[in-house]
């Protein structure tokens, strides 16, 4: 349930709107987006409706660059050039919602108990496929292969990790990637030489069948949590933000879009956590909730 | 008119009313010639959903080409859609299909035959009308069940006997597809081994042939038409499935022969591509269409080749 | 519409003819089962035809109402003449003329409707909705087909809860319902018992008096207790058409004397 | 001179009538190893979902809580669906087995449009995904709503209601309608009346087998785009919606993000299971009750 | 086991009685179709079975070989000894008996394969696998059913492209291919021209002399013509058993003089 009942009521003018809200986009924000969407109508609005989909990022901007499009395009990336050019040419106003933090988290079998701790260069050198065995890294360790997970190329995730964290270098040639974090929490569970990588969200709702490792960035360990995942703290170099793009035409014209707007940006922090992410600093999200209600 | 030459039919002028009415039926009689004509409206449907198939399909599976060499597409065995340098190879996913497919059939085939014999040659007809319809709820099944089904039962079985096995695998939902086809070959197969006729059992037993005998060497080579039919027909039903590969053989591109893997098949890939990031005017949505033209041709051409099989080997008794 | 010109009432000449048939042909694709048929059918007479199994007498009398197009492979040549007009002309509405020509089949083939439906049935097609009027076309039509009595009571249970014969006896019912001119019957008793048939061939004698009957039968016994006139069929061929009673004493054909006297067939 | 040792066909007497009978079992076994399974099926999903089936469950709306989501609108979404499915399917079904049965003559085109049918009805339901996407969806723009989906289930399940009901009016003895046409009736007349009567049971009960398998579809619509979450009720066919099939595969696929979503499946599974359950015992009865004797 | 013991190669006593029927009753559910047999037949002579439509010629065929069974709702009283063992026996093992018992059918059955595999099938099944052996006894058996020559040289092609009498001489070949003492014909020239019975009855009266054969026919002349013994059966009951000389010229049972005089059936 819903921790923060005051929520609704927090929003200025009570008027009651009515009407319908789309998103699309990101897979990966969805679970907040849905979240919200969901406590929006249950304690602000309830004669609103706010569908939510998650046909991905890019297929989002599909249909949110369009006349008539979407209203929200959830994105786990920032806008790509090509598509703010289009918005340009349709000259549609567009804003860019930061919403919460994400950290890539870097997790093992729980049976693993040797690899507890590895710094970021490991990290990276296991997914480019330098160390084959984990006795390459630590000769301790067994000398067993090392098989490497991680969610597909349709994933924002995957493209964090292969632009910001690989550097976009050749992520190793059998690392199993899945279209489904089902599938990949499940096959990391089961295998004992498993490592990969995925939201936190996905590692906070599965620590009895994963483990997170600790990532030494130089100042000693970190695991991902809530608290060290931010854009400046220790689980920076892993942290990446979460977006949501805002049609700022049909929000001008359409009270409720706004009003879910705004609603979202005053909220958001209140939800992150629940859903495995980490909160935006209050500044942030109260400087984008003002630039909101000025467009009122 | 008068009609009095005839007082015994007078009771009710008869005649005279529907003479009468018979000037008003002109609206009927348009209404008449009408009716063919909104009918083959309606028949027209089948056809142009016939021709909507074929020609999205190919209107976009030309532009895909046009991208993607055609050679390419057929004999990469790499499928990286959204890779930097992309490939698309559609091997991977014939490889997952034909294995998915051939691992349903392994189970059905056998199976599925085994059923119909005792159905048709073993079961006394009250047996038969009881058991028939069960095996058909069978049949009837949401294929989504089936997929969750396999992902959440057949799979973790599996894996408790075979540990080598996947979570994701093209194994278990390749036998969860051939227990879905059992009740089409059971069904199918039976009806071609009754159509048999009871003089070729009576000729058989009196030589002394035993049922099984009788089954084996004379009814069911009497009926193979019927039966190969019935596989193909199958085969064709393992190819188009969607759910219950999607659900539960994951979605690795892999090019392997081993099925404790997770594959990705023809059907599976266009859920992913098409639920996915496929922007429209992109390769990779291209590709969609350019697999699902593939998976159109394979499944027609096996259609095509049951109904070949059944007529022109149809037996003569 | 000109079909009434010549309606039964007009001047009471028993010697009306109502068909006339006129070099008839007909072929069901290869196979030639009219040859040159030339045949004068009179009012309110019982007229039969005999023959061989697959002689063409169903054939002609399928002809008769242009039921016989119903086989696709069908071509006619020459003409039939009913009242005078000729029906095998496309432009001749073949429903106005099965109005006017009732069939009685040799399978009794009752709707699987009421008994009563099935009557009303005609009447119902041709426009007639009045439920007033419609009972008493049932009630008559019932009556005047020996079976008002054993089925007064039960007009809504199902047709096919009656017997044989009175199946059959219905569906003359149905037939008398619309009031045709004249009732062609194939057979109509070859699937009745012994008693059943009897009723039926007593309810045709009875039907002459208003109606044109004409009568295919397999049953020469019962061709020579009821017809009027006979016509024997061989091969597509009429052989001979006299008075029923010529025919039987004294034919003038061989092959219509080794077939009444069941030297084949 | 004797070619058949009438002691050694003995001896092998016994083994063969022991093989017969042990195969016998054998082949027994393998026609209930189906239904084995159906029961190992059932009893999975009874156990999974039995326990979240309430009044809250059925009524509910849709939300991320395991604890307070419904289905509701699921099933709503399905009704609305049927209505689209349901009076195309059986009109241009029927229509269609009426023209291919009564009013087309043999030949050429008639082989043509049949074969079309039976190939028709081989074609994966993906491709006909693939199609809705394209047609309905983009090029007539109706966009993921109702009458988008129902359209697709439409031309999905077509081929099925033509094939059953030309069958049906196959059925009809031709000596019914001779009788009609003897009585002056007109074609259509004869077919309204007579032909259309006789055949309604079978054609009832075929469209009612089709109309369960489109409810049970879930490719073409996962092909189509179903929002993943959607509270508001479904209310016309120009609405937005999920169904039950698409919600038991959003919260199979969601079910390592929460451990609850698996039974919400489960139970979504069941409701499923029971309205195709009830619908085809509509069809047995309906075969059952109406079969004509003729 | 003990089957042997009597084979035909015992001492030649053309009096060994192979079958005896002893106060046989068989019923069909509700219909008693078989009413107290008593029958002995002897070896190595052909014994015909007639009688009217409906009196149980066939089920008492199907009976000696207890493919009677195969209609789920039989039940017999009574006994039948082959060769003295009882073979209503549930012990007795029926393929062990059909073994020693051929059976030729109406219409023509031969098995959808090529000549050679059909008269193959059985010597197959008992276990014949060499391909020598194989080839003689095919050659044989069509030698024996006088068809060798008609269809020496398309011993693989399809046995449906044989004309009807060459097939049913084809079932009489499969018979013989597996040795049996008693070969059952139910009427085995009844769905054949005149040539091809007259070959068919040629080749009956030859198999006599090493088999015992029992024909139910409807043929009163060929029963006559070809048969040692006849028996006439009536309403499921045998009414008399004789010569067939004997039964045809001079029969004790009024009924026996109605039937082959052509008074009813
Ligand atoms: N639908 C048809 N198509 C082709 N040939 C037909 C058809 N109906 C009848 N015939 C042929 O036309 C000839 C006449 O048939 P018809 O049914 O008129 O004979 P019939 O005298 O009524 O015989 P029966 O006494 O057996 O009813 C026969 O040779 C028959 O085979
Ligand atoms: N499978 C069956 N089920 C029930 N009754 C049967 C069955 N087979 C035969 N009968 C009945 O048993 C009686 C004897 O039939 P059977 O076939 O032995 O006669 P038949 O003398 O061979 O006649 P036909 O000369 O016509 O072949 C008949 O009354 C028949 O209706
Ligand atoms: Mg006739
Ligand atoms: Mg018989």
């Amino acid at each position: 349930g819903s921790d923060d009942e005051s929520a609704g009521n927090q929003n200025g003018d009570n008027k009651e709107l009515e009407g319908s809200v789309v998103v699309d986009g990101s897979g990966t924000v969805y679970p907040l987006m849905a979240k919200m969407a969901e406590e929006y109508m249950i304690n602000s609005q309830p004669n609103v409706s706010v569908e939510v989909s998650r046909s991905g990022t890019s297929a989002g901007f599909e249909t949110f660059l369009i006349e008539n499009g979407t209203d929200f395009n959830d994105a786990s990336r920032t806008i790509k050039e090509e598509e703010k050019a289009k918005a340009e040419e349709l000259g549609m106003n567009i804003k860019q919602l930061k919403l919460a933090l994400d950290g890539i988290s870097i997790v093992v079998n729980p049976e693993n108990d040797f690899a507890t701790e590895l710094t970021e260069q490991q990290v990276i050198d296991i997914f480019l496929g330098k160390y084959t065995k984990w006795s390459d890294i630590n000769s301790d360790w067994p000398s067993d292969k090392i098989q490497t997970y991680g969610p597909n190329e349709n994933h924002g995730t995957y493209e964090f990790f292969y632009e910001n964290i690989l550097d976009e270098q050749d992520m190793v040639g059998d690392a199993n990637l899945q279209q489904e974090y089902s599938t990949l929490v499940k096959l990391v569970s089961e295998d004992k030489n498993a490592i990969g990588f995925f939201g936190f969200g996905y590692y906070d709702n599965n620590k009895d069948k994963v483990k997170a490792v600790g990532i030494d960035f130089g100042n000693g360990p970190v695991k991902p949590s809530l608290e060290t995942i931010s854009e400046d703290g220790p689980y920076a170099n892993f942290t990446r933000p979460v977006f949501t793009y805002l049609n700022v035409d049909h929000a001008k014209e359409k009270p409720q879009v706004l009003d879910y707007a705004i609603w979202v940006m005053e909220n958001v922090n209140n939800y992150a956590g629940e859903v495995g992410f980490a909160p935006l600093p209050k500044e942030e999200a109260e400087k984008l909730a003002n630039e909101l209600k000025e467009l009122k | 008119m008068a009609t009095n030459s005839n007082p015994n039919k007078n009771a009710v002028p008869v005649r005279e009313m529907i003479e009468k009415k018979k000037s008003s039926k002109n609206i009927s009689s348009v209404f008449e010639k009408l009716v063919p004509t909104i009918l083959f409206l309606f028949a027209i449907v089948s056809i142009l959903t016939t021709i909507g198939i074929i020609y999205t399909l190919f209107s976009e599976t030309i532009e895909f080409f046009k991208r993607v060499p055609i050679t390419e597409f057929f004999t990469s065995t790499e499928l990286n859609p959204l890779s930097q340098n992309p490939d698309f190879g559609i091997l991977p996913l014939i490889n997952g299909t034909i294995l998915s497919s051939l691992i349903a059939m392994l189970v059905a085939g056998p199976i599925g035959i085994m059923a119909a014999v005792y159905l048709s040659e073993y079961a006394s007809d009250k047996v038969r009308r009881t058991l028939k319809p069960m095996l058909e709820v069978l049949a009837g099944v949401p294929t989504i069940v089936y997929g969750f089904f396999a992902f959440t039962f057949v799979t973790p079985l599996l894996r408790s006997i075979w540990p080598a096995v996947d979570a994701t695998n093209i194994l278990s939902p390749g036998i969860v597809m051939g227990i879905m086809i059992i009740p089409m070959i059971a069904s199918l197969s039976e009806d071609a081994m009754s159509s048999v006729p009871n003089s070729m059992r009576e000729g058989a037993f009196a030589l002394g042939a035993t049922r099984l005998e009788s089954t084996f060497k004379v009814v069911i080579p009497a009926a193979l038409s019927g039966i190969i039919a019935s596989f193909i027909l199958g085969i064709s039903r393992a190819i188009g499935e969607t759910m219950i590969v999607t659900i539960a053989s994951g979605s690795s591109k892999n090019f392997t022969f081993d099925i404790t893997q997770s594959m990705q098949t023809m059907t599976a890939y266009i859920v992913e591509v098409a639920g996915g990031e496929a922007p429209a005017g992109s390769t990779i949505y291209f590709s969609l269409y350019a697999v699902a033209m593939t998976l159109f041709v394979f499944t027609l051409l096996m259609n095509l080749l049951a109904r070949y099989i059944t007529r022109k080997f149809r037996e003569e008794y | 519409m000109s079909i009434k010109e010549t309606d039964q009432n007009n001047t009471p000449n028993p010697k009306n003819i109502v068909y006339d048939t006129q070099d008839l042909n007909l072929w069901y694709g290869e196979t030639h089962a009219l040859k040159n048929i030339n045949l004068s059918i009179n009012e309110k007479e019982i007229t039969a035809i005999i023959g061989p199994s697959g002689c063409g007498k169903s054939t002609y009398l399928k002809t008769l109402n242009r039921m016989v197009e119903m086989v696709p492979s069908v071509r006619t040549s020459g003409d039939i003449k009913y009242n005078g007009k000729s029906i095998l002309d496309r432009s001749f509405k073949v429903e106005d003329l099965r109005t006017r020509v009732g069939m009685v089949f040799q399978k009794p083939n009752p709707f699987p409707k009421s008994v009563y439906e099935n009557v009303a049935y005609g009447p119902k097609i041709h426009g007639i909705r009045d439920k007033k009027t419609l009972d008493e076309i049932v009630e008559k039509s019932l009556k005047d087909a020996f079976i008002w009595d054993e089925v007064k009571d039960r007009l809504k249970e199902n047709a096919y809860g009656l017997s044989g014969g009175q199946q059959q006896r219905l569906c003359i019912a149905r037939t008398l319902a619309i009031e045709p001119d004249v009732i062609l019957m194939d057979e109509p008793t070859s699937a009745l018992d012994p008693i059943s048939t009897l009723k039926v061939e007593e309810l045709v004698q009875n039907l002459k008096e208003n109606y044109s009957i004409i009568i295919v039968t397999h049953n020469m016994q019962q061709a020579a207790r009821i017809s009027d006139k006979t016509a024997f069929f061989l091969n597509g061929e009429v052989v001979e058409f006299d008075e029923t009673e010529t025919l039987f004493s004294n034919p003038s054909d061989k092959r219509t004397e080794d077939y009444i006297t069941g030297r084949f067939g | 001179m004797k070619y058949i040792d009438i002691n050694q066909v003995q001896q092998r007497m016994n083994s063969r009538i022991v093989k017969n009978n042990f195969l016998k079992y054998i082949f027994f076994f393998a026609t209930i190893l189906g239904l084995i399974v159906l029961a190992a099926l059932l009893i999975q999903v009874l156990y999974d979902g039995l326990g979240v089936i309430d009044y809250q469950f059925l009524t509910g709306r849709l939300s991320t809580e395991a604890s307070r989501a419904g289905i509701m609108g699921a099933i709503l979404g399905t009704l609305w669906l049927m209505a689209v499915v349901i009076p195309v399917t059986v009109i241009i079904g029927i229509g269609t087995a009426l023209y291919l049965e009564l009013y087309l003559k043999r030949g050429r085109t008639q082989s043509i449009i049949q074969t079309n049918i039976s190939n028709l009805a081989g074609v994966p339901s993906i491709v006909y995904g693939i199609l809705g996407l394209t047609i309905f969806v983009r090029a007539m723009d109706f966009g993921n709503v109702v009458l988008a989906g129902g359209l697709t289930l439409s031309l999905l399940i077509l081929p099925i209601v033509v094939v059953a009901a030309q069958e049906s009016i196959r059925a009809v003895p031709q000596h019914l309608s001779e009788a009609s046409y003897g009585m002056g009736a007109t074609k259509w007349q004869t077919i309204r009346r007579i032909i259309l009567p006789a055949a309604l049971p079978g054609m009832i009960t075929g469209s009612i087998l089709a109309i369960s398998r489109a409810i049970g579809e879930t490719a073409p619509l996962t092909v189509i785009g179903i929002p993943a979450l959607l509270i508001p009720f479904p209310e016309g066919i120009t609405d937005k919606f999920t169904a039950l099939p698409m919600q038991i595969y959003y919260w199979t696929l969601d079910s390592t993000l929460v451990d609850e979503y698996a039974n919400l499946a489960a139970a979504t599974i069941i409701v499923l299971l029971l309205i195709l359950f009830i619908l085809n015992s509509i069809a047995v009865i309906v075969r059952n009750k109406f079969q004509q004797r003729y």
